[in-house]
């Protein structure tokens, strides 16, 4: 985009994660008051039960998106084509396990792969080719949903396979086998992140690429890594989402998560301009948007109309991280963030 | 500017080829002779052999359900038998993209159009259109709302209302009017949902006994029937029955009765409509009590529908594809003659 | 020139601060109509902040301005168009992406019921073009001509108002001889025609080729006012830097032992370059630095240095001649392998090129000696802080904490953030462009200390600075350049006088 | 001329072949394709697309982009359905009601972009899903409208010989596609837009209103939007809180096929006419072979964008050799 964008000011740590949990806190609080089975948690056929774990477990898409998106958002770009991606590795998954039979445990890599391989030609469109972020991952966005149904054939392709289930529905340590994916993702992430010094190539690039480049980051690898990064994180996203129902809907499957794990980001205290970006906060941020389905499905709100408040949670978010904003007026900075 | 050129130049081509060609649709003619060039052309599968050969167009809504593919192989099968050379459109679920649809078979002019209406209001303009070039059209599997109802030729479908009305009563029976019922409705707006509660609600009157908790849209979905029933159960922990509109959210919502360490089938008696091949099995391992069949075969009873309105002959408004209940004891038993 | 020259516009008492910074003190100008004006001075002499305030860019903290004998007080570059006051930035203000016609006309197409009058503009336009000796086909996109010709519709747009005053900032900055030669004709036709021009610039040459008087700024503060061929360039280049001639030449001496020592000391020859150019940006050179050796690159701004640093560097490779570390012939493609050679480089613009100012003191220092080592092999937390402290110590960078973001603190302290980035890398050549510009004087004196540290420990340093006096204080050997050219080369005994002399003497 | 002077109609060329190239294989592969009817339809089954794509050209010229459109197609449907089907208001004030609050929901995204510099990808991001969720809140069900008013409308029509009509929402989509190249070109509302693209620090310094400009054209945009949802409940005689979904995307798509750089500056309205009916061109070709599936659709569109994307690169390539020579 050609807007500037702000970055937030005296963004420690700390000062980014507020606004999310804050949010997250109200948002919680209401239930409390107004959906009193939510906090409900109890032990069934030997693991946790509850509408929480619930929203861990479906929130697990949105959180791993998320992960990736926030790399991706950090270079200053964006990618569009993660749900697009999620089809295209779900339908990928579906086939195979229905038509080869293979182990699971061969099949996912082989998704993943796919996903990364899409990221990075993303990535090399906006490095090699200078395409804007925005652009080059629409093309995926747009041709990678077709390519899904091309593979399903536009049918729903249902399958049993026990460890593929598993994937979506088991549990382990009481919990959805989900949430363990997340858990992993996000601490690979983690260590990739701030374990090697890729974190800091990735800041470095996103606060000032000329600096970084005449530093000898390799800005072009890290950008390219990022997409293929994003990539892999929607493919197993889209695994998740596969295995959770036993059938691959590749017409609808992943559908509007671009959008949700871009919000979960931002949400999160990660400027959209790039930069410092915060793991803690894109996770947070995406359970404040599955809560708010959640809360929606408990209090039988239909949940198409979901995206309103999520649009209101968005630009208190995007507003708050306005400099401009600020100088306009504070006061008007605490309401919103009530909102 | 040379892109006028350019733009010129190819609408004059366009318009000066057209000027010949465009009668062929257009010849309000006789099916036999419009279909003549049709089925000569390239692009037509037909033998240039067979000597009656219609085109005609199918608009379907999308690939959203097992019962909806079900429907779609039974037209195209059908079509194959009866050597039609079917013209078949994918809405992906968008009204706007049946629409175009339809209004490219008239420009086509095919003999007939069969539809799938994805909603119910918002055809009377491009059923006009058929109407004027004189196109028969048979609605399929439901209905629309039209003041005019010589619109259509015949509408053949499931009655919704009946259907939930059948699946109401199964559950009074089967639970002797007590029942505390988790609904799990199909797309907002959309006809069968619509009907489907309405059928149920007007069968649970007459039981006391029997009330809806929660009322939720899965949106038709297996992911939507799953992650409703995974909140809708923590909320209502005392649910007895699930009345879901359609297979595909049962087993979405068996899945999560499971998670919730409910026995569906026997905890709670999950009752759902359409009888595609995935409930069946979910009966005969008796995690699903009832499915009220709701008969995607319809290929059948639509292409003598349209046959006779190209013959012009009388055709009945309203074919009611005749629904059966299933339950979990008839299943084995029927599971291997399940098509779909 | 013409006679009786008429007062056009009088600037009296002019001022203006910054956050910060005081960026103009009480300065005076005088234009006449008529007469091509140079406005000279080094960086943060306060030209930009002055011409911004003639066109309404700025308001003006204090003094008057009289244009036409009346007082002015343009609000935007509008309202300045408006009263016959226009300018041509350096960084060209167009579209690119629009024809030339339009970019002539924009914002003021002749119009009949409020629909562009397409052929008027375009003969209008043309008309403008003309007025400069230029025949275009004004349909052509903007972007698809060379920079000359953009400047010049540039000058066009701006002369299509009813405009008395032009001032033209830095306008020959990347115009090769033939188009200064053409932009020279335009001015002496315009100035025919009873224009005033100001003319900012850094070439001497062009100065002397077209100014005919010269208003010279330092730190914000009016120097003097002179008649062009009243003013010998020595004193000129002298009133710039701030270093009058006659205190120059009575300048104490180097001491001899220094001056020697330094003429020995150069150990083995590190980086030789010979007729190393690149189109556009500077003529082919020599250069060598040798290890243990602080060459000093002296010349005035927009003479080519900080060009022959990015070079050296890869950041715009050269495209002829060739580069020798330790004797062996290298390419020099990008930075990475500049670094990969053992070069660093200490950019001279602090804010673009030099910090992530999001980024910790750490962080910035670490950057480059990470990337040197690639993502996998990651500096430990301890390992960082060993280097981090050392260098806060050393350098002295004063800072609340090692994970302050670097926007908080002093431009100096980023300055020495910088420096201690590259020197964390253990690099064999360091090239520093103007490591003191912009800083307070004790931060200057560490850097210079620094630098003696550097050369004392071996290291080749090429040292770039507007600052003659430093420049010969810090460097054993000097290359001067002018116009993007080398004019010589001065060893052993040298000072600043000698080097204004090479700068000052005109093309040959 | 010399292709400095024209490389930035070449994309349009390119687009033009394209579409009769795309237009003859269509034609020649299936009988009946090449009539009027068919190219009457052409328009009228992408009057709501063409014009949103209309507004959508100018706010990328202008170096923005908006992705609410979709949604508020559909909510302005749904809202004008819901007034006239439910409350019987007479179509005339509802309509007029509906532009007027497309405009203002324009107006507000341009606002928050402008005033507090907000990127617009969020922002329209933001108003997608607050318009979505209006919509659907207003009423879950498709509404249908029955008024003699739309009757009278919808058997408007401009007759081309044959059964091809153009209904009076492609007229209105021709129309608007007129006024809005028109006054891309002569207008300086319009040539601000485009240096607002080509350099919005320039323009300013060249005196141009700029921030009056950039709102405007999301208030325009947004205007456009209603008027396409307006042109939809004509189309189906109903509105629908789900329609328009994806619009955005497939309007981006048919205004960058047409030529136009996301990075502003650069694109035509003409160029957007162009594809949109390329866009139509493929869909009414696969269901006329009605073999093939709508995903194919999706799949012609992702290529198309590359494509075009990369013929631009090559050009702006070029632009550079030019330069240096």
């Amino acid at each position: 985009m050609s807007e500037p964008g702000q970055k937030p000011r005296g963004a420690s740590v700390g000062a980014r994660l507020r606004w999310p949990a804050l949010s997250l806190a109200a948002l919680l609080l209401f239930n409390w008051f107004f959906s009193p089975t939510f906090f409900h948690l109890e032990i069934k056929g030997g693991y946790l039960y509850g509408t929480i774990v619930d929203v861990l477990n479906q929130g697990s898409k949105a959180m791993l998106l998320s992960l990736g998106m926030t790399l991706v958002i950090a270079t200053g770009g964006v990618d569009l084509s993660v749900g697009s991606v999620m089809a295209i590795a779900g339908a990928a998954g579906a086939l195979l396990v229905t038509r080869t039979h293979l182990p699971f445990g061969v099949i996912a890599p082989i998704c993943l792969g796919a996903g990364g391989a899409l990221g990075v030609a993303n990535g090399l469109l906006i490095t090699a080719l200078r395409m804007q972020p925005i652009i080059a991952t629409l093309i995926l966005m747009v041709a990678g949903r077709g390519l899904a149904m091309l593979l399903t054939g536009g049918q729903i392709i249902t399958f049993e396979q026990p460890s593929f289930v598993f994937f979506g529905n088991g549990h382990f340590l009481g919990l959805p086998f989900t949430t363990t994916v997340v858990a992993l993702a996000f601490a690979l992430t983690l260590w990739l992140t701030r374990g090697t010094a890729l974190g800091l190539f990735l800041e470095a690039t996103g606060d000032n690429e000329t600096a970084s480049r005449f530093c000898g980051a390799p800005t072009a690898f890290i950008k390219t890594l990022v997409y293929g990064f994003s990539g892999v994180c929607a493919a197993t996203a889209g695994l998740i989402a596969t295995a959770n129902i036993k059938a691959a809907d590749s017409s609808r499957a992943g559908e509007m998560m671009e959008l949700d794990a871009i919000f979960a980001v931002i949400v999160g205290g990660t400027a959209l301009t790039g930069g410092r970006f915060t793991l803690a906060g894109s996770i947070l941020g995406a359970l404040l948007i599955q809560t708010l389905t959640t809360t929606l499905y408990n209090l039988g709100l239909p949940p198409a109309i979901a995206p309103a408040p999520k649009a209101v949670v968005v630009v208190a978010a995007c507003l708050l991280q306005s400099a401009k904003f600020r100088e306009w007026t504070r006061g008007l900075v605490g309401r919103k963030a009530a909102a | 500017m040379p892109f006028f050129a350019a733009l010129l130049a190819a609408s004059t081509v366009l318009w000066s080829g057209c000027g010949k060609s465009n009668e062929t649709p257009t010849a309000a003619a006789p099916p036999a002779e419009t279909s003549a060039p049709a089925a000569a052309a390239p692009a037509s599968a037909e033998p240039k052999s067979s000597l009656r050969s219609f085109t005609m167009g199918f608009a379907q809504v999308g690939a959203e359900s097992a019962w909806r593919t079900a429907e779609t192989e039974s037209i195209k099968a059908e079509a194959e038998k009866r050597n039609v050379n079917l013209k078949f459109s994918d809405a992906q679920g968008k009204q706007e993209n049946q629409i175009k649809a339809v209004r490219s078979f008239i420009a086509q002019g095919v003999e007939a159009i069969i539809l799938a209406p994805v909603v119910e209001t918002g055809w009377e303009p491009v059923l006009r259109e058929a109407k004027q070039a004189k196109i028969p059209v048979v609605l399929v599997d439901r209905g629309i709302k039209v003041n005019d109802d010589s619109l259509y030729a015949t509408l053949i479908a499931s009655d919704f209302v009946a259907e939930g009305k059948l699946a109401a009563e199964w559950l009074a029976k089967k639970t002797d009017g007590k029942a505390v019922i988790v609904e799990l409705q199909g797309t907002p707006g959309a006809a069968p949902a619509i009907d489907r509660k309405k059928g149920f609600e007007e069968g649970i009157k007459a039981y006391p006994g029997m009330k809806i908790v929660a009322s939720q849209s899965g949106d038709f979905r297996r992911s939507g029937g799953k992650e409703v029933m995974e909140a809708l159960v923590k909320v209502h922990p005392e649910l007895t029955a699930v009345y879901a509109h359609n297979d595909d959210m049962a087993l979405g919502a068996i899945q999560a009765l499971e998670e919730a360490d409910k026995k569906p089938g026997t905890d709670v008696i999950v009752v759902s409509i359409d009888g595609v091949k995935g409930a069946f099995e979910a009966m005969a391992a008796g995690k699903l009590n009832c499915s009220v069949e709701c008969n995607p075969l319809l290929g059948g009873f639509a292409f003598d529908a349209a046959g006779m309105a190209i013959k012009g002959a009388p055709v009945a408004k309203n074919t009611v594809v005749p629904d059966r209940v299933f339950e979990q004891s008839q299943a084995a038993a029927e599971l291997p003659n399940r098509k779909y | 020139m013409n006679e009786s020259p008429r007062e056009l516009l009088r600037a009296r008492g002019i001022e203006k601060s910054f956050p910060g910074a005081r960026a103009l003190d009480g300065v005076d100008l005088t234009l006449r109509a008529g007469e091509i004006h140079a406005l000279m001075g080094e960086n943060g002499a306060g030209k930009s902040t002055l011409i911004k305030i003639l066109t309404g860019v700025y308001p003006p903290d204090g003094g008057v301005i009289e244009f036409a004998g009346q007082p002015i007080s343009p609000r935007s570059p509008r309202g300045a168009e408006e009263l016959g006051l226009s300018t041509v930035y350096q960084e060209i203000n167009l579209i690119p992406t629009l024809s030339i016609a339009e970019n002539i006309m924009l914002g003021r197409q002749p119009k009949r019921f409020g629909v562009i009058q397409w052929p008027a503009l375009r003969r209008q336009a043309a008309r403008a073009l003309e007025r400069l000796g230029l025949q275009l086909d004004v349909k052509r996109e903007l972007g698809s001509v060379s920079i000359a010709l953009q400047q010049m519709v540039a000058i066009a747009r701006a002369l299509d108002l009813q405009v008395k005053l032009l001032i033209l900032d830095e306008p020959t900055s990347s115009l090769d001889e033939q188009e200064c030669a053409a932009l020279f004709a335009v001015l002496k036709r315009l100035r025919g025609e009873g224009l005033a021009i100001l003319f900012v610039t850094h070439f001497l040459d062009q100065v002397y080729a077209v100014a005919d008087r010269i208003t010279v700024l330092r730190n914000g503060a009016l120097v003097g006012e002179y008649e062009t061929a009243r003013l010998p360039r020595l004193e000129l280049i002298g009133k710039m830097l701030g270093r009058p001639v006659e205190a120059v030449s009575a300048a104490r001496k180097r001491p001899d032992a220094v001056a020697g020592e330094r003429g020995t000391a150069a150990g083995p020859t590190f980086l030789e370059a010979t007729g190393l150019g690149r189109r556009g940006a500077i003529h082919p050179l020599d250069l060598a630095v040798g290890t243990g050796e602080v060459v000093g690159l002296a010349g005035l701004l927009g003479s080519g240095r900080t060009e022959t640093a990015r070079m050296l560097f890869g950041i715009d490779p050269a495209d002829a001649g060739q580069t020798r570390v330790d004797g062996r012939t290298v390419r020099l493609r990008s930075p990475r392998e500049a670094i990969r050679h053992g070069f660093g480089f200490c950019s001279e613009d602090r804010k673009t090129e030099g910090i992530a100012p999001n980024l910790s003191v750490r962080e910035n220092i670490i950057l480059a000696a990470q990337a040197s080592r690639g993502p996998w092999r990651r500096l430990g937390r301890t390992e960082q802080m060993q280097i981090v402290e050392h260098y806060i110590r050393a350098l002295n960078i004063k800072t609340p904490s090692p994970e302050t973001p670097i926007r908080n603190l002093s431009g100096g302290n980023q300055q020495k953030a910088l420096l201690a980035r590259w020197l964390a890398l253990q690099p064999r050549l360091i090239i520093l462009d103007e490591p003191t510009r912009g800083i307070d004087v004790g931060a200057k004196a560490d850097v210079e200390r620094l630098v003696d540290s550097l050369r004392e420990r071996g290291l080749a340093v090429l040292f770039i600075s507007s600052e003659l006096e430093e420049l010969t204080r810090v460097s054993g050997r000097v290359i001067v350049l002018r116009d993007r050219r080398k004019v010589g080369e001065l060893t052993g005994d040298f000072d600043e006088n000698r080097v204004m002399r090479m700068i000052a003497q005109p093309h040959e | 001329m010399s292709l400095p002077a024209r490389r930035k109609f070449i994309p349009l060329l390119a687009t033009a072949l394209a579409l009769a190239a795309l237009f003859t294989t269509a034609s020649l592969l299936y009988p009946g394709f090449c009539s009027r009817l068919v190219v009457a339809n052409l328009f009228a089954d992408n009057a709501a697309l063409g014009i949103s794509a209309v507004g959508m050209t100018y706010v990328i010229i202008s170096g923005g982009i908006d992705l609410s459109v979709g949604s508020v197609v559909a909510a302005t449907s749904i809202v004008a359905a819901t007034l006239i089907g439910r409350h019987g208001w007479h179509p005339v004030p509802v309509i007029a009601l509906s532009l007027l609050l497309g405009l203002l929901f324009g107006l507000g995204q341009g606002l928050l972009i402008q005033r507090f510099e907000l990127p617009a990808f969020l922002v329209t991001l933001g108003g997608m899903f607050f318009a979505r969720g209006l919509a659907f809140a207003v009423t879950p069900e498709s509404a249908g409208i029955n008024h003699p008013f739309y009757d009278w409308v919808q058997a408007l029509r401009l007759p081309l010989g044959g059964r091809a009509g153009l209904p009076a929402t492609a007229l209105l989509f021709l129309a608007v596609f007129v006024v809005a190249a028109a006054a891309s070109h002569l207008t300086s509302f319009g040539r601000n837009v485009y240096a607002l693209g080509g350099g919005a620090d320039s323009a300013r310094l060249m005196g141009l209103p700029v921030a009056a400009t950039r709102v405007a054209v999301y208030g325009l945009n947004g205007f456009a939007s209603a008027l396409a949802g307006v042109v939809a409940t004509f189309y189906t005689g109903s509105g629908n809180p789900a329609m328009g979904a994806g619009l955005e995307l497939d309007a981006i798509a048919a205004v960058v096929i047409g030529g136009a750089l996301l990075t502003g500056g650069v694109g035509f309205v003409e160029g957007t006419l162009l594809g949109v009916l390329i866009f139509g061109t493929i869909q009414s070709a696969l269901v006329f072979d009605g073999r093939l599936n709508s995903w194919w659709l999706r799949i012609a569109i992702g290529l198309l964008l590359l494509l075009f994307i990369l013929l631009q690169k090559w050009i702006s390539g070029r632009a550079g050799a030019a330069r240096a020579e």
